[in-house]
């Protein structure tokens, strides 16, 4: 028997899990092309971040911004030295972005340890009958929603957003626009920076504070990337809710094995018959039916 | 050809200024049908009816933007158009990929040289020789180098060849799969005096030869020295069409495009 | 306004532009003339800055700018029209225009009213994808584009390409009332006659990257002696 | 015309490889020499582990035949890597005999290869290029971790072999050639020098593929598709028959790597795996056959001298020099000194009456 | 040799150990297993346990107590009058590595003796190499059960032993409905079919079982078919740092059903690093934890206050630590029985039986080394863990190694095998 409201629960769960993993990779490989290897040991930061302010005696509410920051200011600085030079070099910049993953881990190891003590998930459980669910993992999806609606207002309704498709549109334009391109992407990678950390703050009190724990997320996050297509935002939403719903399912019905070979499986299909991936699909079928329409 | 083709206009010479030059007849080596090609809302080409006959030289000019490049890329697979149909030969190309319509017997040479710079001249025309020749090439890179005038330069780099060399050399390796119809766009663009007569002669030689060329330029005395007769494009589609004399006193022409003798 | 000194331009060590010096004087239109390939574009792009010159100088207003990047020029005031208009396929109209707020930074606000005024469609359609429009619409964006942040100098690099003759011969009109209107010095490339004479006060002619001749208002209207710079 | 220098080396020469002049050969010569004696002088245990570093290196070669010279990034070599170690695992352990191990090569080297096969052909026929070649094949990669680390449970048996999830598939017999009774095992210094061969022979079969009719074709896509299509080639089947190639040789080093330790897991497929041969080759240096080899072994062997110290940062310091690397020297090491020194003088612009460069299209066939 | 070089020499012989202990390569070992050599050359003892990767958390613990052990009998004047030299390399949590680092320690380094690793897949990538070499092999990590090979002595509690130790318990306890969580790979298996097992010896009924994928972090579905089952209480057997979120999000769920495992807390010290409640009420079936409350272990003086003095920024001192620790001491008494390094005779001497008075066990009480199978009947504690993270002992016994030397009958001091026995082979329930 499905039970309903553990299905809604555990897509909501899971739909927060691949949108949040995705969305910084997401960003910085849509507006810039660049692929973050070191994506990983990005969110990492973010949680480490977060769970040093809070041991330190922050409120969460104050150690996720703590989190979030700290990635930021490292993306940035990474960008001003690394990345930066490697921008018509997409491939090379996947071989530094590993090195810096490959030394971030290990730096961490050996400044923190193997581990921080963790913070309790906050926010108690929703009972319904015999079951219940972690309101704060439920909350997280409306945590991933409003990132890609904030995402969507910063990068479709703001005046930095505009310039910076602006110069990724076509960067040479751009800058005889007056918009100085340099300063739009080092600000677009720092928004990744901080997606990436706040999903490693957010998702800090629900898991074990290790080096590694960035690893976790790669694997929806490289698969919801290459899903979603080349239209970041829809197609991160997309993936996060078509994976998040397969996932979802099978995990409710055979168990998270099952759920994790489906989600793999749907994903490859995806790829095989998709080439343009999820939203290049969507945008295909709106191109076509505008073109009826006129 | 397809019989259902509106045959029966002589395609000499056409002063009407037709919105549409249909110019079908069973003695096309190329024609395209309703060709239209849209990038977004862009209608770069609009509803093409563009043909040449066999062992014909004909010249594409119109101002920049006209959709010169772009029916070109339509001709040679590199773009799928919105509608319209390609025939070549008889036979309806529209769908094959461009490595299929180059071994069809189409070939092309691109608006900016894009020779191998780092290979040799020789080594230049070895690339499409190969795919076609069995056993040893040497005569064959030998003779298609002789073939544009390049034979001296056999072993010197793409690169340290001068711009109308390294045209010639293009056009060489694109002569060298003996094709039927060959694509040249801009082919004297940037160059001498001097140079454009040798492409202009090499033109004109390997027309004789038997090749069909559809040459974009921008150049009327290279167009007037090589071409039989000229298709003006204009706003993505035929504007006029007839021989090189008929269009440059054509007042409609000169307006858009010539400016005024 | 606007002066060059000996430029020399290309793209790696090849030089397309050699020992370019010419002047565009406050409120002038100036019109640059030149087959294809004589190297006209490569001249735009340079005086906008996106080319870097081996050789030469820059100056604008007084001050050397040969160094400054495309950003920073069009901050100092100098729009820029590209020649094949180059408008943010996947941005609005209005998102167009409101990427060129960096066009002179000494200008206030954005000249919406004005340009709106210039090109009405692009009132209606502001909420319209520009790559969904025609290229006569996208170039009234791009020169739209351009003015809004009021610039004092315009980089206009073959308006006329690819455009129906209805909508050249408006640009043709308007850009002169633009130059009236808001005293805004223009500097364009053109291969099309009637643009050519409907716009430019003075012209110079562009042969093989170099510039072969100067022509005044006189030899301007005569269509033999531009014709000689141009297609035929 | 043809000297006996040119009959024996013509073939191997080429704009696309380094070191077209005798002294490279008799430099190459004489390495190989040094090379194969050096078990002689060494402990079994340093000729295993070079061994390693070098069954390493093929896998290197593979991808700096398909990233290199045709252009296409693949981070998925280690699959086909593992998919050819779990199934030469499989099918020698199933059949259980030294005739069974001989045959479990070609199967394995094969299987590899139609996994390639399959892979390419959806991607290039996708009309999937550039950057996204690179993630789709990181994906599979990942994916193929994911997968292979759960088949822990009974289910997943084939024949008599487990594939055994995390823990790997243990007990996969030493590389051996012939039947019961005539057959060569493969182990220790023997071992080493068979792998050296696979890679020499692989090197110089490679040499003569990029240096002949099909080696053009290939680093022509690599230079520019377009101007290729428009030479008659099917550009998705050049591609596709490289990243084929690529995936059989990459096999093959698979093969080698589960007999070496009589054992494979699902690590082959762990992200730092996958990145390796793409660091290899790009410190090595992309566009040259043996600058990715001479920098497997030297990157392996500097990682272990590092894990060997056991200091904690090792993997910092492996990062950072990496690093360096990406930034200071782009085209890679290889190319780099190449250019700085033997470039200069071999040149191929210094075309001689009796270099091999000179008549090149006469020779290479 | 002179008496005054010998005393030099032994001199340089600490030296050299103090520099493998700083974390060096201890240099080419030497003298190895050959038997009758002179007895003052060191003894060289490979440690491979992880210090970074994804195992260093449990790993650098062991490495920590096989170094405190060393120093502590260095200290003591060695293994009859010899000093002990280490070759520690890091493994990096990579397999690969422990296959090269293997290979090195036992044909470059020539090591006596060899402690390497800690999952089951590092001991099964390393096997092959160890029984080529027939290398002398301590391997130290609570384990599945069942390796019946005569060159490893696989000294730390099966499978068996850790579940015998809780599950009977919580069936007093709790009742007799099981729900198994375990980890998707071999040891997960395999402890969920001694889980089958000793519910079936133990009256109790397994009502379903789930394999969560290693990579696994999202435990809804988990926790929502646990609900479902409702079972009395829960076994499991989750491994890693993933799986370590299901304890946090069953508690921030609020599944308040008792928990019996046999790898949460004894290793990875989940009730340090986690938020008070999370492992309320988890119930450990282990040899050993810090918080044993054994005279050797928390009196001054003892195990930990050792441990910590040597490490004073050390987190946590393992199940794992406390197997190293002893197994060192149990090699030292064996090259003293056996009078040599020689690998045979050592492991002959350790056949022999030895016992050892282990942190683990009680004063006056020893664990024994089980000659036949070479596993310990170890002295099991069942550890309760309460909503302040505090743990007590709440039941302590002997148990003995059963499944070898009861089920399959291994002896490995009449016969030589080189197996890994499972229980479906064994047993109708498992499988």
């Amino acid at each position: 028997m499905v039970n309903v409201v553990n299905l809604l629960f555990q897509f909501l769960d899971s739909f927060a899990f691949i949108v949040l993993a995705a969305i910084g990779l997401a960003i910085i490989f849509g507006m810039m092309g660049v692929i973050n290897l070191a994506h990983g040991e990005f969110i990492m930061v973010g949680a480490y971040g977060t769970t040093l302010a809070y041991n330190a005696g922050a409120p969460l509410l104050l150690s996720i911004p703590v989190g979030v920051l700290a990635t930021t200011v490292m993306g940035l600085v990474l960008e001003r030295s690394v990345v930066r030079r490697l921008y018509d070099r997409p491939l090379d910049s996947m071989v530094a972005t590993f090195a810096l993953g490959l030394a971030l881990t290990q730096l961490t190891r050996i400044v923190f340890g193997n581990s921080l003590s963790s913070i309790g998930i906050p926010l108690g459980s929703v009972q319904y009958g015999q079951f219940s669910y972690s309101m704060y993992r439920v909350l997280l999806s409306s945590v991933a929603l409003a990132v890609l609606a904030a995402a969507y207002v910063v990068f479709t309704r703001t005046e930095f957003g505009i310039r910076a498709r602006a110069t990724i549109q076509d960067a040479d334009t751009a800058s005889a626009m007056g918009v100085e391109t340099d300063r739009m992407y080092t600000v677009t990678f720092g928004i990744g920076s901080a997606l990436a950390g706040l999903t490693g703050a957010l998702y800090a009190p629900t898991m074990s504070i290790v080096p590694g724990m960035g690893s976790s997320f790669l694997v929806e996050a490289f698969v919801a990337v290459v899903t979603g297509g080349a239209s970041v935002l829809l197609g991160t939403t997309l993936a996060g809710g078509g994976l998040g719903l397969v996932n979802a399912l099978f995990s409710n019905v055979y168990g998270t094995f099952i759920g994790q070979i489906a989600l793999l499986f749907v994903a490859v299909l995806i790829l095989r018959f998709l080439p343009n991936g999820l939203s290049g699909a969507v945008e295909g079928v709106r191109e076509r039916m505008e073109r009826e329409n006129t | 050809m397809s019989s259902t083709d509106e045959a029966g206009q002589d395609p000499a010479v056409r002063e009407t200024p037709a919105v549409k030059a249909t110019g079908a007849g069973t003695d096309r080596l190329l024609k395209t049908e309703d060709l239209t090609m849209q990038f977004g809302g862009l209608t770069a080409i609009d509803s093409v009816e563009f043909g040449v006959r066999e062992g014909e030289l004909r010249c594409l000019i119109g101002p920049n933007g006209a959709g010169k490049s772009t029916l070109l890329k339509l001709i040679t697979g590199r773009h799928v158009p919105t509608e319209g149909k390609i025939y070549y030969d008889g036979t309806d190309v529209t769908d094959l990929d461009p490595h299929q319509r180059v071994r069809e017997g189409i070939g092309m040479k691109f608006q900016v040289p894009s020779v191998f710079e780092s290979l040799t001249a020789a080594e230049n025309v070895r690339l499409p020789l190969q795919r076609v020749v069995e056993g040893d090439l040497t005569e064959q890179v030998a003779a298609a180098l002789a073939r544009v005038g390049l034979a001296e330069e056999a072993r010197t780099e793409a690169a340290d060849l001068s711009h109308g060399q390294q045209q010639r050399l293009e056009i060489g390796m694109a002569a060298a799969l003996d094709p039927n119809l060959l694509l040249l766009d801009e082919p004297v663009a940037g160059l001498s005096v001097e140079e454009r007569r040798e492409v202009a002669n090499l033109v004109t030689r390997l027309n004789d030869e038997g090749i069909t060329f559809v040459v974009i330029e921008h150049d009327i005395d290279f167009v007037d020295r090589i071409a039989d007769e000229v298709t003006v494009l204009h706003q993505g589609d035929v504007f006029r069409e007839a021989e090189i004399e008929a269009i440059r006193n054509d007042d409609a022409v000169r307006k858009i495009y010539l400016g005024a003798e | 306004m606007l002066t060059t000194t000996d430029l020399t331009v290309g793209y790696g060590d090849t030089p397309i532009l050699r020992d370019v010096s010419l002047t565009v004087d406050d409120g002038e239109i100036v019109g640059i003339v030149g087959k294809n390939g004589a190297g006209k574009t490569t001249l735009m792009k340079a005086l906008i800055g996106l080319l870097d010159p081996i050789d030469g100088s820059v100056t604008y207003d007084g001050t050397e700018i040969t160094d400054w990047a495309a950003d920073e020029r069009a901050r100092a005031g100098v729009g820029y029209i590209p020649q094949s208009r180059d408008v943010f396929p996947d941005l609005t109209v209005e998102q167009n225009l409101l990427v060129a707020e960096g066009v002179n930074a000494d200008a206030e606000d954005l000249l919406y009213g004005t340009v709106y005024d210039y090109f009405p469609i692009l009132e209606e359609r502001a909420s319209q994808k520009a790559g969904t429009m025609s290229g006569g619409q996208q170039q009234m964006l791009a020169i739209a584009r351009a003015l809004v942040g009021n610039p004092d100098l315009l980089l206009l690099d073959e308006p006329s390409e690819g455009i129906q003759p209805s909508i050249v011969q408006q640009i043709t009109e308007d850009i002169p009332s633009i130059n009236e209107e808001l005293g805004t010095t223009i500097l364009f490339v053109e291969q099309n006659l009637g643009v050519i004479q409907g716009m430019a006060e003075r012209c110079y002619a562009i042969e093989r990257g170099t510039i072969v001749d100067e022509l005044g208002a006189d030899r301007l209207a005569d269509d033999g002696a531009l014709a000689e710079f141009i297609a035929v | 015309m043809t000297s006996p220098y040119e009959r024996l080396f013509g073939r191997f020469e080429g704009p696309n490889t380094i070191g077209n002049t005798r002294v490279f050969w008799a430099g190459l010569t004489v390495a190989l020499a040094l090379a194969a004696a050096y078990p002689l002088v060494v402990s079994a245990y340093t000729a295993g582990n070079t061994a390693l570093f070098m069954l390493y290196g093929l896998l290197a070669m593979s991808l700096s035949l398909v990233w290199g010279y045709a252009g296409v990034l693949s981070f998925g070599q280690v699959v086909f890597f593992g998919f050819a170690g779990y199934t030469f695992g499989i099918v020698s352990i199933n059949l259980g005999s030294t005739l069974g191990v001989t045959m479990a090569i070609p199967v394995a080297v094969l299987v590899a290869t139609v996994v390639a096969f399959l892979l390419g052909y959806f991607m290039f026929y996708g009309d999937v290029s550039g950057v996204f070649v690179a993630i789709i094949t990181l994906v599979v990669t990942l994916v193929m971790q994911t997968f292979m680390a759960q088949t822990a449970g009974d289910e997943w048996t084939i024949g008599e072999v487990p594939l055994g999830g995390f823990n790997g598939m243990p007990g996969i017999p030493n590389l051996a050639v012939g039947t019961e009774g005539a057959a060569v095992s493969f182990s220790g210094a023997s071992f080493y020098w068979l792998v050296l061969t696979i890679l020499v022979v692989s090197y110089l079969g490679l040499r003569l593929l990029v240096n002949g009719r099909f080696g053009y074709a290939m680093v022509a896509v690599r230079e520019d598709e377009d101007r290729v299509e428009m030479l008659g080639y099917d550009i998705r089947r050049v591609k596709l028959v490289v990243f084929t190639l690529g995936g059989g040789l990459a096999g093959l080093s698979g093969v080698l790597y589960a007999s070496w330790g009589n054992y494979i897991d699902p690590s082959v497929y762990s992200l730092a795996f996958a990145t390796l041969p793409v660091v290899w080759v790009t410190v090595g240096g992309r566009e040259s056959l043996l600058g990715g080899v001479l920098a497997t072994v030297a990157i392996e062997w500097f990682r272990q001298q590092l894990a060997i110290t056991g200091s904690a940062w090792a993997t910092v310091v492996v990062g950072t020099l990496l690093l360096i690397v990406v930034l200071a020297l782009p085209e890679g090491i290889v190319p780099f000194v190449h250019r700085k020194t033997v470039g200069f003088v071999e040149g191929r612009r210094m075309v001689g009456e009796d270099t091999p460069a000179a008549d090149r299209e006469g020779t290479a066939e | 040799m002179s008496e005054r070089s010998r005393r030099a020499f032994l001199a340089t012989g600490t030296a050299l150990a103090t520099v493998g202990l700083a974390g060096c390569s201890g240099g080419g070992g030497g003298g190895g297993g050959s038997a009758g050599e002179s007895g003052d050359e060191p003894i060289t003892i490979g440690v491979l346990e992880d210090r970074s990767g994804n195992f260093a958390l449990v790993g650098d613990p062991k490495h920590k107590a096989t170094l405190l052990a060393i120093e502590e009998i260095n200290e003591a004047g060695g293994i009859n009058g010899r000093q002990i030299e280490v070759f520690d390399p890091d493994p990096q949590s990579d397999n690969q590595r422990y296959k090269e680092l293997t290979e090195r320690a036992i044909q470059q380094e020539d090591v006596d003796v060899l402690w390497a690793g800690y999952s089951s897949a590092t001991r099964e990538t390393i096997r092959p190499t160890i029984d080529r070499e027939d290398q002398l092999y301590f391997y130290t990590t609570q384990y599945e059960g069942g390796v019946c090979d005569h060159n490893v002595f696989a000294v730390g509690p099966t499978a068996r032993q850790q579940l015998g130790a809780v599950l009977p318990y919580l069936v007093d306890e709790y009742g007799t409905d099981i729900y198994t969580i375990a980890a998707d790979y071999n040891f997960g298996q395999l402890s969920a079919d001694w889980v089958k097992v000793l519910a079936s010896e133990n009256g109790a009924n397994v009502l379903d079982e789930e394999f969560i994928p290693l990579s696994e972090t999202d435990f809804g579905s988990v926790i929502n078919r646990i609900q479902e089952a409702d079972p009395d209480f829960v076994m499991s057997m989750l491994v890693g740092a993933n799986h370590t979120a299901f304890y946090e999000q069953k508690a921030s769920a609020g599944l308040e059903v008792p928990i019996g495992t046999s790898t949460a807390m004894a290793q990875g010290y989940e009730h340090r690093r986690l938020d008070a409640p999370a492992m309320s009420n988890i119930f450990a079936g282990v040899n050993y934890m810090e918080e044993i409350p054994t005279t050797r272990n928390t009196d001054d003086g003892g195990f930990v206050d050792r441990y910590f003095e040597m490490w004073p920024d050390a987190p946590y001192l393992n199940e794992e630590a406390q197997t190293n620790y002893f197994s060192v001491y149990m090699y030292k008494q064996a090259v003293e029985q056996a009078g040599t390094t020689d690998q045979e005779e050592v492991k002959a001497a350790l056949e022999s039986g030895i016992t050892y008075g282990a942190p683990e066990a009680p004063e006056g009480e020893e664990i024994a080394l089980d000659g036949a199978t070479h596993h310990v009947d170890h002295h099991m504690w069942v550890m309760r863990c309460d909503d302040q993270h505090n743990v007590e002992a709440v039941e302590n016994r002997v148990i003995p190694e059963q499944f070898l030397s009861g089920t399959v009958g291994c002896d490995l001091t009449q016969e030589d095998e080189e197996t890994q026995y499972t229980p479906q082979d064994y047993y109708e329930e498992a499988g």
